[in-house]
């Protein structure tokens, strides 16, 4: 059989660089294995206490540092997390700057991962990055973000949490 | 000396001399002959005249893109993919383009002011002739945005004329740089965009004075009457008609209908946008006795979906701006006729500005027709009144329902699948899915806190495959909410009076009065209106000045505090220190700026006429101003914002803004972009990281509070002032974020800067932390800060205002 | 009677009185007054005020809908996904937003150009004061779009700044009427668009006409002289000064500046895009011998990528519109210094208007700095040659080297991988990956053919995963073709003079001339510029009027018939049956319209003053013109195509046309919309029905030739007339489809319309296949027609023109 | 495994019907169960004799009549098919207009099947078509058609020779 359908980008029309979705064990493993990540933690995280224990779980676990957007601040002050509170409009300018040594000073990052912010929010900030930097950025958050590198689809609350236990596990 | 006005005129004995004159002694070359001070280097200016000013800024603050679409389909050689800063078919790349298209939002949102402003001076010009006078109340800068921008000081109605001239001629090349090919540069496209911005306050300044002057509007009041506002307000066993729009021209003429035919008392008049807050101001310029509001606000364009959905309005009048698209077509299902009166919406209706009255209510109230065009305003000033009057009747008898019965509510909640299609539809992703679970179980709590956070749009609606009213569902659950949606706000004010400026220039300029917290913009909040009172709230306490317009000023009056009161009621409306402003509408917005640009002139004694530049940078050193445009969704507030970019005020927007596509924003780690002029000798000094930005977007209220503080520290700052400010910006992050800010001590310049009461242990931070050396005797800071304090050093990014070393 | 004229003056003995005037007896009143003829109900029309004459139009020809996006991402309530005419978040529906989009191509196109005339209007001004009389040949209606547009009859330049004030007043409107919320019904969006449309032509006409009276343009010269086109024609050994845009301004300063220093022969001053145009109709109303083209065409905005690539230019100077936006980046590259002259593109550069010109010589010549930004004409003028000069020699001796060799195009080839990422990224998806398969086998036969079909976009480029320069590919395969691209252009003549049209008038609404193809847009074509030649070719042969303007004026010059000939010299440039006719560049567009007006004016004896209804459909009903946009691809061809919509003539734009979104197609199975009134007695007639559209595309030439011969079928043509069109639509459609078309019998009213030669034959059809009753002895039609032949008969949409019954 | 991707539906920064890539079997099906169909062809076959050839033999094995678009009709004139031409502009506005009675006067079509058009242009016209009728349109063509139903993908044209081949054979 002639396979005709395998090349249907949709040639720009409405734009050709989408999100790939992905499931919570690759996205897990990929988190482990980034260089240089940043978990970008936003504001939302503080209405739902399971998914705040997740955040600070994935941060622990992974060891990574926390830029908590928002005020998300208010849900790792006595947690025992690297995080420091940062704007995420200005996060994502100092991310596309290759000279920012980013929040330790140690250098700029190569892999975002995200949760907890309004889905038309960070897709906005995705937008930005997606053109204008080379960073990795990985949404896990219960909606499908087009702009990210990779997603999650678009989920309930319950399977979110589901879901952040596999990642977890795979950490 | 005599002075010829306007009209046709004979001159004494040379009848036979035919005088033709062509714009000779027009009334700019008049005022400009006039005007006793000097004129700036800028009256008037071109598209690229405040360029260099332009790129000053964005040599600091960064233009930060965020686009809605990776592609451009301006021209058929596209559509052009550019995602990844990729060139199109024109050789534009994205950033350019997405530049482009924000230029275009604040384009056409200085379109929309200036466009109101020129009807309304056609109109007033037509009432009242060129010759009427302009008067806001009192002050010497009638006009400061047009006065700064264009060197006209204008003093009758005909020399806004002249202004509005070189608004349109402005836009026209704005939108003409809009054209495919052209530029490449995206700081080009930047500068454009200020320009456009700047020029909007221009459009919006002239708007106002018009109908402040001509109107009756209160004139600088600094205690104007409260007016109602809630869809609780509204009597619905009343005739009821319902205003919406941005443009009082037509509704003047049914308030004085309704007042010459006593039917004042009969028909309830309310209005949604700022139209209604417009009607509010309406003949208040009397006596304190006469102030009664001649109407009821309803709301946002947030309520007008939900207004029109309750069935309550027996008629809709329209004229101009935010005003849904799918007017007439609910207006319809209800039997509500709908009166176009603007050609901005005509909704496809019959003209019939020319038939006679009695035929136009016959085939209105006869359902022949929907609505009807009406650009004659004495017209709609009669029809309207009386249409409501037998609409009312007849809807009455036709026994038109609009809301489901609780049956079919139920009906209606059982139907859901809980797909999720609406929340991925809605805007603000809002959990109806699970609010539906609950209102199945007959909990319908959830719908009435989605009732406040829902903007009423209806898209929910068209995404539901089971076909769910889901509006009507949000707005039957909360009915009892609804009813007792009541509040209070006062009446726009107009301008910032002189003397209140010579009162207060120096608080602010040297920060003891800790800053103006302009808010402003639409209702597309991304958490509710209740954000508003509580961002008012917590810097009025703190003896802010907060200043409000249009749907911000609206809505900040539909809650009350712990003692009952709204914050209209229980702060003065003066400009000082704690007091709580509301300028007006939507229009009003350039007596914020205008504020700004006054205290320049008469605190500093800038010289305002074309003299633009000097003003913003005035402001952007000097003036602790912060705009707030939490809600904003139109071009018009993309446009108001960036009239503040230009002029130095740096404004933040809720996280929607985000879609706005583009914000300004400075790296507090460049150090050598703080850095500006001492004018006194030219010489470099150091100046803190703040304002960090021109225009961002942050998430929530509360990361916002503190963000506040920040942005309205100056370089001209005294000891009290930055100590003042500082304490706020401390106390607001710890209270909101739970910790200090990682930055409080690069804004130190010596420890009378500190905070008094937490002095010794922030001496100790600065210590232990960042090494400062501190003499603990004396407790004086002996090394560490990198800027000095100077109160009187004169902080400019201008070289030009330098003396020579 | 004496009369004052602009400037400061005092009255005899009345010194001490101050006479001020605000445009009290302005021009437009003194027009008005002075004028002989009564004014037309609309002049100055307001957005609504030919609103029920769009909606008439909209009657028959419906708003068809292609939009580029499901999506509307104006506002931050979005973005709304419309797919299926789903309504967003403020009510809009897919429809109505896409009116509003192609709304804002209009008026972005007219802003282009009326910013374009405001520019060219400062500056004469500025030169030659408001008083320089308008001279544009001999003709009584000097400006017939603005005249029948604002009832203004401009004598001066002075009297088009009013002009312009009332342009860019409207497009002020127009550009509020896109803010969010609003208008909710697409046909009051549609009307709007009409609005631009008719503004632009307002727009152009004050344009062209301001550079025809102070530029010493031809000024309805009939026999133009001819200037030199193509790549092959600029002389790479001499230093090349390359000016791209459309603005001719500051070219003029060049031109002189090089006169003046005996620079003519030694420097090649070759143009891009319509400044090219008007750069060879400078200076040349004087005698004969005089009339030399100062400067060589290269080509439109399709050569602009391939003319830097090629390295020959040595300084770059860009005026606005039609310029890549990626010029800077590319000259940069291969050492071209870039001046920027006028604030529509500055890419970014310093202003160095105010700068000393060694200094500016110096930053440019050493490189360090790319380009400049001047304002100042007169420095351009001296600073464009001499930098020129210098540039020749500096890149000389550098040995910049631009088109890859050899060799260097082997690699290049080797390296395509045949992804089709190329393809898929072209606009016109061209077989490059074939021609890399033949090239790699030396074969670059497909890239010769390629460039002529490739509109130089570089998006290809883009998308090659092995960063293939495709471009210089193409353009290095074709080097031996482009040095034999020389062709020949008329020098664009302005206006159709009043002696012309007296001539030819009665011919065109009678029908004896079969009609007028205006070929205008830009070089968007969908099979390569050649398309041109042959549909003026096949017109002209059949005695057509064929006018050109712009691009299509250009491209058209580019190809010689079998007598080696270009068609500009085989057919005269005059405006009769058969001639060929170039107005000029895009501005000259005007002329267009404006012929159809004075046909209108001069053969009808129609009032042109404020009467823009009663021309329109006139033209609609007798005037048989069509418009062919074939490459169109800017927004100013959908303001021009929009323009001429209004006012009721049919045009066919490419296939990339359907990206502009909408097109007015009626529907001819709908019978009842084939009709209009006979003017002597109020009556209904049947019509024909054609034009079929009013905007539409279509696929291929080929396809087009029969239907600019339906399109210019209309009811007040006479037998003869008909049988003409007739005979050419049956020609065409059999030549290029290979049938009869099948509705050639719907437009025959009775046997004389039937072609002479085929009548028998056609006869014959009409009675076997359609069932006509024939007499054949007598050779008539005894039934069949639903139309009746009447050539007294008078035409009309509008009841207001009939005679009472 | 919890299942995070299968809602990925890009809603609405870009636009969310997309054409749902078809195989020619399922295509050549497709058309033949069509119950008012129309196979509209374009100029760009006459480009191509091959391709000419099968799109003479579709009309004639599955009988259906056909739309000649652009001078697409010359290489109908000889061929026993029942073609008329129509500009394709002219002919997505009547599709969209329920009161059209078809090309032969029998009644409005309920599906288009097109090939030989300019990518542009066709998708354009199928922009029409998908937002403002209920038509069933299937692209056979060499390139994806985003706003089709559904679409080849993007292939060469000797691949679509043999992809025509397949759809016949299931005709």
């Amino acid at each position: 059989m002639v396979d005709v359908i395998k090349n249907t980008q949709m040639h720009c029309t409405y734009g050709c660089k989408t999100s790939k979705a992905v499931q919570p064990n690759v996205a897990g493993k990929l988190i482990s294995k980034a260089k240089r990540p940043l978990f970008v933690v936003g504001s939302q995280i503080l209405k739902d206490e399971e998914l705040l224990k997740r955040a600070i779980e994935i941060a622990k676990k992974a060891d990574i540092p926390v830029a908590a957007t928002g005020h998300s601040m208010k849900g790792f002050v006595d947690a025992d997390v690297d995080a420091k509170y940062i704007n995420i409009h200005a996060l994502a300018t100092y991310l596309c700057d290759p000279n920012w040594t980013g929040l330790d000073g140690k250098g700029q990052y190569d892999t975002i991962i995200t949760l907890g912010h309004y889905k038309y929010y960070i897709n906005q900030v995705y937008s930005g990055l997606k053109n204008f930097s080379n960073l990795k950025t990985i949404s896990i958050d219960r909606q499908y973000l087009q702009n990210a590198t990779m997603s999650f689809g678009n989920i309930t609350p319950e399977v979110l949490l589901e879901a952040l236990d596999e990642l977890i596990e795979n950490l | 000396m005599s002075e010829l006005t306007t009209g046709s005129f004979s001159i004494g004995d040379l009848e036979n001399v035919q005088i033709t004159i062509n714009n000779i002694v027009g009334a700019i070359d008049k005022q400009m002959e006039k005007s006793d001070e000097e004129m700036g280097p800028t009256p008037k200016p071109g598209v690229s005249s405040l360029r260099d000013w332009d790129h000053t800024i964005f040599e600091r603050y960064n233009p930060i893109y965020t686009p809605m679409c990776d592609q451009c389909c301006y021209c058929t050689f596209g559509p052009c993919d550019l995602s990844g800063n990729k060139e199109g078919a024109c050789g534009i790349n994205l950033e350019a383009h997405n530049a482009r298209e924000f230029m275009l939002r604040v384009m056409t949102g200085a379109a929309a002011h200036s466009g109101h402003g020129r009807h309304l001076l056609h109109h007033m010009i037509d009432l009242y002739g060129k010759d009427y006078p302009l008067d806001v109340g009192p002050t010497n800068i009638i006009a400061p945005n047009v006065q700064a921008v264009t060197g006209i000081k204008p003093e009758t109605l005909g020399d806004l004329d002249i202004v509005l001239n070189y608004v349109e001629e402005q836009l026209t090349q704005l939108l003409a740089a809009v054209h495919a090919g052209q530029e490449g540069a995206a700081i080009d496209f930047e500068s454009k965009a200020m320009h456009g911005g700047m020029i909007d306050h221009v459009g919006m300044e002239v708007s106002d004075i018009v109908q402040i002057s001509c109107l009756g509007f209160p004139k600088s009041d600094a205690n104007p009457p409260l007016a109602d506002i809630g869809m609780g307000c509204i009597d619905p066993s009343k005739p009821n008609l319902i205003v919406i729009g941005h443009n009082v021209a037509a509704v003047t003429d049914i308030i004085d209908y309704m007042e010459d035919n006593d039917l004042s008392d009969k028909i309830e008049l309310g209005g949604l946008c700022c139209t209604a807050l417009d009607m509010t101001r309406y003949k208040m310029d009397g006596s304190a006795e006469d102030q009664v509001p001649k109407a009821k606000i309803i709301g946002s364009l947030a309520k007008e979906l939900k207004m029109i959905r309750s069935g309550a309005p027996d008629v809709i009048v329209v004229d101009e701006q935010c005003i849904r698209a799918d007017v007439l077509p609910e207006a319809q299902k209800l039997m509500i006729p709908v009166i176009t009166t603007n050609d901005k919406v005509m909704y496809g209706l019959k003209d019939r500005s020319n038939d006679d009255v009695e035929d136009i209510l016959a085939d209105l109230t006869s359902g022949k027709e929907p609505g009807a065009l009406l650009l004659d305003f004495e017209k709609v000033g009669e029809i309207a009144p009386r249409l409501a009057m037998m609409m009312s009747e007849i809807r009455k008898q036709k026994g038109i329902k609009a809301l489901p019965t609780e049956e079919e509510l139920k009906d209606q909640v059982d139907k859901c699948v809980h797909c999720l299609a609406c929340e991925i539809a809605c805007p603000d992703n809002l959990p109806i899915s699970e609010a539906m679970k609950l209102a199945k179980e007959g909990d319908f709590t959830k719908f009435e806190w989605i009732h406040d956070k829902c903007i009423g749009c209806g898209r929910c609606e068209f995404a539901c495959p089971k076909d769910i009213d889901i509006v009507n569902v949000i707005e039957k659950s909360s009915q009892k909410l609804i009813r007792n949606e009541i509040g209070k706000v006062r009446a726009g004010r107009g301008p910032i009076s002189d003397p209140e400026i010579r009162e207060e220039g120096v608080n602010l300029v040297l920060g003891t009065t800790p800053g103006i917290v302009a808010m402003v913009g639409c209702s597309n909040y991304p958490d509710g209106t209740k954000d508003l009172f509580d961002i008012a709230k917590e810097m009025l306490q703190r003896n802010y000045i907060v200043v409000v317009s249009g749907c911000s000023a609206m809505d900040l009056g539909m809650y009350k505090d712990e003692d009952g009161l709204t914050l209209y009621e229980k702060y003065p409306a003066k400009f000082k220190s704690g007091g709580l402003i509301n300028v007006g509408s939507c229009v009003s917005n350039a007596h914020i700026t205008a504020a700004v640009i006054k205290v320049a002139a008469i605190f500093a004694q800038k010289q305002v006429s074309g003299n633009y530049e000097e003003l913003a940078d005035y402001s952007l050193n000097r003036v602790g101003a912060v705009g707030v445009a939490w809600g904003a969704y139109s071009q018009k507030a993309a446009s108001i914002g960036t009239g503040c970019s230009r002029l130095g005020i740096p404004v933040i927007l809720g996280p929607h803004g985000s879609k706005y596509r583009r914000a300004l924003i400075a790296k507090p780690y460049e150090d050598q972009k703080w850095n500006v002029y001492d004018a006194r000798d030219g010489s470099e000094m150091k100046i803190p990281a703040a304002p960090e930005f021109l225009l961002t977007t942050c998430e929530t209220i509360e990361e916002m509070m503190p963000m506040l503080a920040k942005s309205c520290i100056r370089p001209s700052d005294n000891n009290m002032g930055r100590m003042i400010k500082l304490t706020h910006y401390i106390e607001l992050s710890q209270k909101y974020l739970g910790v200090m800010p990682d930055d409080w001590q690069n804004y130190v310049r010596m420890e009378t800067d500190l905070p008094l009461a937490k002095r010794q242990e922030l001496l100790k931070i600065l210590e232990e932390e960042h090494g400062w050396e501190i003499d603990w005797k004396r407790k004086k800071i002996l090394s560490g800060p990198v800027m000095k304090s100077d109160v009187s050093a004169q902080p400019t990014n201008l070289k030009r205002l330098c003396k020579e070393a």
